[in-house]
């Protein structure tokens, strides 16, 4: 089956390297995967998103408009994307910078303050990592085991370094999502 | 072998290198410029050269000095660069020098955006500088194709002493996907014209002033009797359930993989539809277009753009069936939009 | 006492921290108990009693966030 | 108490899509400003370039233009000719003034064009993500330039105010920063010299700012400014070239 | 009032003077050159400006900023130098900014020749710069056509706001005939877009920018309701013995007379041959060509190029006749080859 | 009796198409002669321009290109890339080199790309039928300055070899004229120098060679020459400005 | 009748400037006129040639490859065109510059030694002007006195000057054709 | 008598003088007598006893017209 999930948030929030995270992670589980991102290179600040297919089979089509399930960064993207996601679908929302409840009634709705999270985590440049680990813990949409192994293999080169760190917050996020959040 | 995840314009950059081509000289813009970014750290790890250049204008003639030597050359850019090329692209056609010049697409007219789009077609395939003559056109779908039509490009320069465009939405560009990563290639073709030195034998001479009236003809028909060699044996697409379609829907690019979809969707909704993708734009594979005639009642061209290609499927069906469009701008529509769009022209069509 | 006062239009201001350092009295700081629309802790005066009025927080402002009185 | 600061009206005041800590917000602030004190806004037309600043015409309250990438010397020739008594001014990055659009500066420049220019020298591309510019540094690492700016494959930084100065059609000519208060003070004043050489119809004049792109140089935005005095300032001296009186 | 003798090329710059057109901004190029050089005496003494560009690209980007301050401009230019402006071009169409661009054409590609063609019909019409956009192309057939054209482009420019092409082949721009001088036009358009200084107003924009998806969209769907109201009211064609015509030529440009006169030879020798002549290049005259369709078994495109306006004229048809082709590069062909040319399309028709 | 000035073999010897007294023909044996006592014809390619020089590929024999109208210098620059051990020329006129092609020499000059420039300044567009170039004088009449050129019309006439001699990359820039025996053979010796600067790989090399165009001129060959004399080399005055040594 | 008159010679010859002065010359007479020169103004030297048309009625078409009649004014000119004169048509021929005679039987050929002849008149730079006397006299194609009374109309403003001495070579022609040339 | 001797490749003669303008010894002069097939009276040696084979001729022909041979 084809998953199509969407990563959508400000510009400098990490949403772009959240869903490449994903992406990492199902190739190395074996999945076929395509990520989209919207590009936005000549515009400094904005919006940013972007969407993994992850599938068991060969990719059709690595776009959608209607996503199965939503991370959710700030306001302007959930007023955006809301409306978009399948019914019945996830949808993850970064209550720090969403002041306003969901109006979807059909949807499984995980929020989180990232931004808190962050800051308490001491790592403040890490709160894409948080909501992955949460949304991955919460969805198994990936195997956690396998993602926590291949860190070393998707942080590589330049970025080793901050392997640690950023396990550091993924697990916080796992935490959180195990704490905080019920499979409806 | 382990496939890589790789951007699109790095497939692309990749591709060049395994293809043998060393030189690069392009200038920035977006969405094009990890083409460069990427060949500018790559380049030099096999000694090549990576040239920013000053321009667009400066970039394509720095590949008409690189392509005169003999070497395998490439440029990249985007919308607005790509019209800066125009004049540069019409010498080297006309100087039959092979070289490979990726138009990794946004929206026009103007600055525009850089949102995707397929509106330089006609640019591309028509000719957008001055004069007979054309390019040929390669048309990727996927980030895979985006390697293997660097390659595929190559060839085809060389084999045909011409050049070669790459044309992608921007988004294949920045997409990423795994990439099953190509063996080099060995062959490589012999240049005997190459202005390199002319050390043991007679000067070579790149030229492409024809100021005699019969010369000017003659030079104009050798180059269309070239173009007709490359369309009896360059077409080229992917057909699928083309059969026993009734309708049939062309698209290229990235955007065919969606229609593709859609296709697969409408048929379960019992809609006899089938898709032909150009994958060569010029040539332009009208005789698979004309292949369906046997049981295609009606053609449905989409398009990012505001129906360019759809020329090109009129002429080929030529009156034989009606030819609908469905088109957007700066965004590939999603497979539900596209099957709606199918859904509608089958309708229109009494095909339903 | 304060001879100046420095105001600031929250909302624009993107933390890049120019006023802090250029500040020669200290007035300035990142309030990191707020978060404006834009995602950032805003500069707000921590110290407004050191103002002179000198305006070069405002005019080293890439973002035109600060207006001064003086008096 | 009485406001001693406030923004200008040549700018609409609406946010602009800038970094954190870019340059280019001080710099249209102070054209605005001086447009504001030589009470000519209604009289003004700027043109953008293709680069950071592309969106300035929604930030200066004037008529404005969007010209293509490195073309914007040749889109105020042509208003210049049709509108003789108007003010005309562009504001171009490294990569739209000295890169691609080397021609139309030089001839521009050369042919005295009774316009105003205010090059914006932050040594990268910055809207495209940090490419080389003409005016990287030796050394300097960018997307393009990934083993640093080597003098025998990308040559030698361009220093554009030290080429036209010369030229006799070119009436002001100054080389300025914003790294400190007192060199956006000066830097104030070059660009309303500028104005004001226009304004008598002396010729062409340009302004060098020195600026900077916290986010391509990979720094916080006060590391920026010093990284500015202690590389750009010493390759790119400040101070007027060229003064043409009225 | 007593007829002149000029230039194609002198009364094409005459003709923009009586239109009111007081800026010129260009570079040198055989065929046009005479172009720039009539203006560079002639707009002083209206208080005009003659100004040289250093390139065309400066040049078009000068007409862009003339253009956008309110002023009919215009530029021109041949082969090479308008595949420069393709850039440009792309620009000014999205900014709609209204202005002339002169193609006093030669032979391509690249340097090619200067001899007279018509193989910038593709780059003209179907848009050689980059994105969804339309020029307007008006072929002059006369030296007379040379000036009225010139008052007419810079009426259509200003009334659609779109840059108008006259493409004419060199030998037109070079060529003598006697020119009725006409009188000056007085009705201007207002232009409250026009980026002429703010006082009293709020500011205006000329931007070619739409970073917004729906915007780019919009933006481009806008430009094709223009071009969709410009279909259907400035198609325009001369037609001559089209009646009973079973046979019917397509030709435009100076060509177009050569033909004329072939039709009337051939009509001597019994064959049933009308012509239908272009007068706008873009919107092509479909419907002209169609209501030939109720006699004509035939259509023959002749062009001095490789074969380019029948597509256009092959679309029109859309498959209900065969469209055949004549074509020569860089040469007129005289009435007795276009007659003989004629003659082989009849007999292959069976029309003999 | 022994030949003391015969043809070089780097020409092909064909008759060219040049006017009576047109100094191309000049030119074109210097630099011929220089690669015949260099003894690098076969390694040697050159680039035409778009200018009366445009056959040049008939008249050199050794490879040749014909660029794109000003692009010379980055056609040379993709030749230089791919054959670092070639000489490559570029041979250009003022309406080639100085108007549509200011960029890419600016540019090639900058990157001291490891190529040689002879740059034929006649003051006139030649091939054309005489209309201004970038180096037409003050005053001077032509097709399109046809008031004579004006400053504040056409601007003024720009100095190339004064330009490009303060770049780093630049290690020979010399201006050099045809009008006298004795100025011919320094100019020969410029050329020779150009050739060697790239021989030794210290940069970019450039001579600006004041020629003469009787036919747009309106003069005779030998009233040509003078008119050089006592109008181009007051303005465009004679020397070395640049001299790497290796 | 639409006469067709080709003129052709090297780029020097002053080829151009004899279509033209007859083109001038029968538009003053009140027909209907074309001149068409083949331009090759990016080139120096080489050949050039011209066609005027001359009609009582509209011009359809400028242009033709058969000549009614020709003036030819070098052998590569005459090499090149002879054969397209029409049957019956007038050949005029500079003999100092051309060293055959006309292979075709069927034209009538006039010949005429313009470089000797323009430099006897005293006036080197008129030979063209020569030979449009001697052709014009010959063929009548256009009324002798009314060109000569138009001389001043043709060469007006800068060429003023030059009035007298091109009105002298065209006598020189003029005479040239009455005394040694016959009507056949 | 002539130390140095001038011949003309005739059919390249553009008849431009500027060997004879140039020449110091006033050896070359153009003769009227010939037409070369370019259309031009070609230069030619006329008062050869007078040449010093210094070549100045040659260096300033442009067309390659002359050749120069000295003792
Ligand atoms: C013809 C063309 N080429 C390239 C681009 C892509 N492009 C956009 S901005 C830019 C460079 C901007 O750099 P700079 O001028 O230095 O401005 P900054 O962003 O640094 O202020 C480039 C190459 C374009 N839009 N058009
Ligand atoms: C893009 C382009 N623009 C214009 C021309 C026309 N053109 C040919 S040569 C020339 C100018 C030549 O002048 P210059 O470079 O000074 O050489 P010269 O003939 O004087 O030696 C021009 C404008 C062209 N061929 N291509
Ligand atoms: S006005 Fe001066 S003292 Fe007051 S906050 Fe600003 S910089 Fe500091
Ligand atoms: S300088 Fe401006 S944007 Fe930066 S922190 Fe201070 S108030 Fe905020
Ligand atoms: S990329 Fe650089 S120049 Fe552009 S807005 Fe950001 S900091 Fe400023
Ligand atoms: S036009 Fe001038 S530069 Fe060209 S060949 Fe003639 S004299 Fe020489
Ligand atoms: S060699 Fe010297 S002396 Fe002899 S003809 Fe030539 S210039 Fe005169
Ligand atoms: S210089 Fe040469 S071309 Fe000129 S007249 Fe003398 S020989 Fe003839
Ligand atoms: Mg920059
Ligand atoms: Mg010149």
């Amino acid at each position: 089956m084809e998953k199509q999930i969407l990563v959508a948030g400000f510009g400098g929030q990490g949403v772009l390297s959240t869903g490449l995270f994903l992406a990492y992670a199902a190739m190395a589980e074996g999945k076929n995967i395509s990520y989209v991102p919207s590009y936005g290179a000549e515009m400094r600040g904005g919006t940013a998103n972007c969407i993994v297919t992850i599938s068991d089979d060969e990719i059709s089509s690595p776009l959608t408009d209607t996503p199965m399930q939503a991370i959710i960064f700030n306001r302007p993207s959930l007023d955006r994307f809301e409306d978009s996601i399948q019914p019945g679908g996830v949808l993850v929302i970064n209550s720090s910078l969403v002041d306003r409840a969901p109006r979807r009634q059909d949807l499984e709705v995980m929020q989180l303050p990232l931004t808190e999270l962050a800051e308490e985590s001491g790592a403040p440049g890490s709160a894409n990592m948080i909501v992955l680990g949460a949304y991955i813990a919460h969805t198994g949409i990936v195997n956690i085991d396998y993602v926590l192994n291949s860190f070393a293999n998707i942080f590589k080169g330049k970025r080793s370094h901050t392997i640690e760190q950023n396990r550091k917050a993924f697990l916080v996020g796992v935490e959180y999502a195990r704490t905080r959040w019920h499979r409806s | 072998m382990a496939k890589v995840l790789m951007k699109g314009n790095e497939a692309l950059g990749e591709g060049a290198v395994i293809a043998g081509c060393r030189y690069f000289f392009g200038y920035p813009i977006t969405p094009q410029s990890e083409v460069a970014e990427y060949l500018a750290r790559r380049l030099p790890q096999v000694e090549g050269v990576f040239l920013q250049a000053e321009s667009e204008l400066a970039a394509i003639n720095m590949v008409y000095g690189g392509a005169a030597a003999g070497a395998r050359v490439m440029t990249g850019s985007s919308g607005p660069g790509i019209s800066l090329k125009q004049e540069g692209i019409s010498f080297i056609a006309e100087a039959e020098l092979p070289c490979v010049i990726a138009n990794i697409s946004r929206g026009g007219p103007g600055l525009g955006g850089i949102q995707p789009a397929q509106s330089d077609y006609f640019q591309a395939c028509k000719g957008g500088g001055h004069g007979d003559y054309h390019l040929m056109v390669l048309a990727p779908s996927s980030v895979q194709e985006m390697m293997d039509f660097a390659l595929l490009a190559f060839d085809l320069a060389d084999k045909y002493r011409t050049p070669v465009m790459i044309m992608s939405e921007g988004m294949l560009g920045q997409m990423m996907e795994p990439v099953e990563v190509r063996e080099p290639v060995t062959e490589q073709y012999a240049k005997p014209w190459a202005t390199n030195g002319c050390a043991g034998r007679k000067p070579n001479i790149v030229n492409t002033l024809h100021l005699g009236v019969e010369e000017l003809e003659e030079r104009n028909r050798h180059l269309f009797r070239k173009y007709a060699e490359i369309q009896a044996r360059e077409k080229r697409a992917e057909t699928m359930l083309t059969k026993d379609a009734e309708l049939v829907v062309v698209a290229f690019g990235l955007l065919s993989r969606v229609v593709k979809k859609a296709v697969i969707e409408a048929r379960k909704k019992g809609i006899k539809v089938g898709l032909v993708r150009p994958v060569t734009l010029w040539p332009f594979p009208d005789e698979h277009i004309r292949e369906c005639l046997e049981t295609a009642k009606m053609f449905l061209s989409i398009e990012i753009n505001m129906g360019q290609m759809i020329e090109d499927v009129r002429l080929a069906v030529n009156g034989q069936a009606p030819v609908e469009f469905y088109g957007r701008i700066g965004v590939v529509p999603s497979p539900r939009e596209v099957e709606e769009a199918i859904m509608a022209a089958a309708e229109k069509g009494g095909l339903v | 006492m304060a001879k100046g006062r420095v105001s600031f239009d929250e909302g624009r201001c993107k933390a890049c921290e120019l006023c802090i350092y250029f500040c020669p009295k200290d007035v300035i700081g990142i309030d990191k108990n707020r978060i404006n629309h834009l995602g950032y802790h805003p500069a707000a005066a921590i110290s407004p009693e050191n103002c002179n009025g000198c305006a070069i927080c405002a005019r080293m402002c890439p973002d035109l966030v600060i207006e001064v009185e003086r008096e | 108490m009485k406001k001693v600061f406030v923004k200008p009206v040549s700018l609409t005041g609406k946010q602009w899509h800038y970094c954190p800590g870019c340059g280019h917000g001080i710099i249209h602030r102070l054209v605005a400003e001086c447009m504001d004190e030589l009470d000519i806004r209604e009289k003004t037309i700027g043109i953008c370039p293709v680069g950071c600043g592309v969106l300035a015409y929604e930030y200066f309250n004037c008529d404005m233009l969007e010209a293509a990438h490195g073309r914007a010397p040749a889109v105020g020739t042509g208003l210049k000719r049709v509108l003789k008594d108007r003010i005309i001014f562009t504001y171009q990055g490294d990569g739209d003034l000295a890169s691609i659009g080397m021609a139309e500066i030089v001839h521009a420049a050369s042919r005295g064009e009774k316009i105003s220019v205010f090059f914006i020298n932050n040594t990268v591309y910055g809207m495209t993500g940090g490419q080389m510019a003409p005016t990287t540094l030796l050394g300097q690492v960018t997307t393009t330039s990934p083993y640093g700016r080597d003098k025998d494959r990308e040559g030698y930084p361009i220093r554009i105010a030290e080429m036209l100065a010369p030229f006799e059609g070119t009436a002001y000519v100054s080389r300025v920063a914003i790294n400190t208060p007192a060199n956006v003070a000066r830097a104030k004043k070059a660009v309303k010299k500028a104005f004001e050489t226009q304004m008598q119809g002396l010729g062409f004049s340009l302004v060098e700012i020195l600026s900077t792109c916290p986010t391509n140089w990979g720094m916080g935005p006060v590391e920026a400014m010093k990284w500015l005095e202690s590389n750009m300032i010493p390759y790119y001296p400040l101070g007027d070239l060229k003064v043409k009186e009225g």
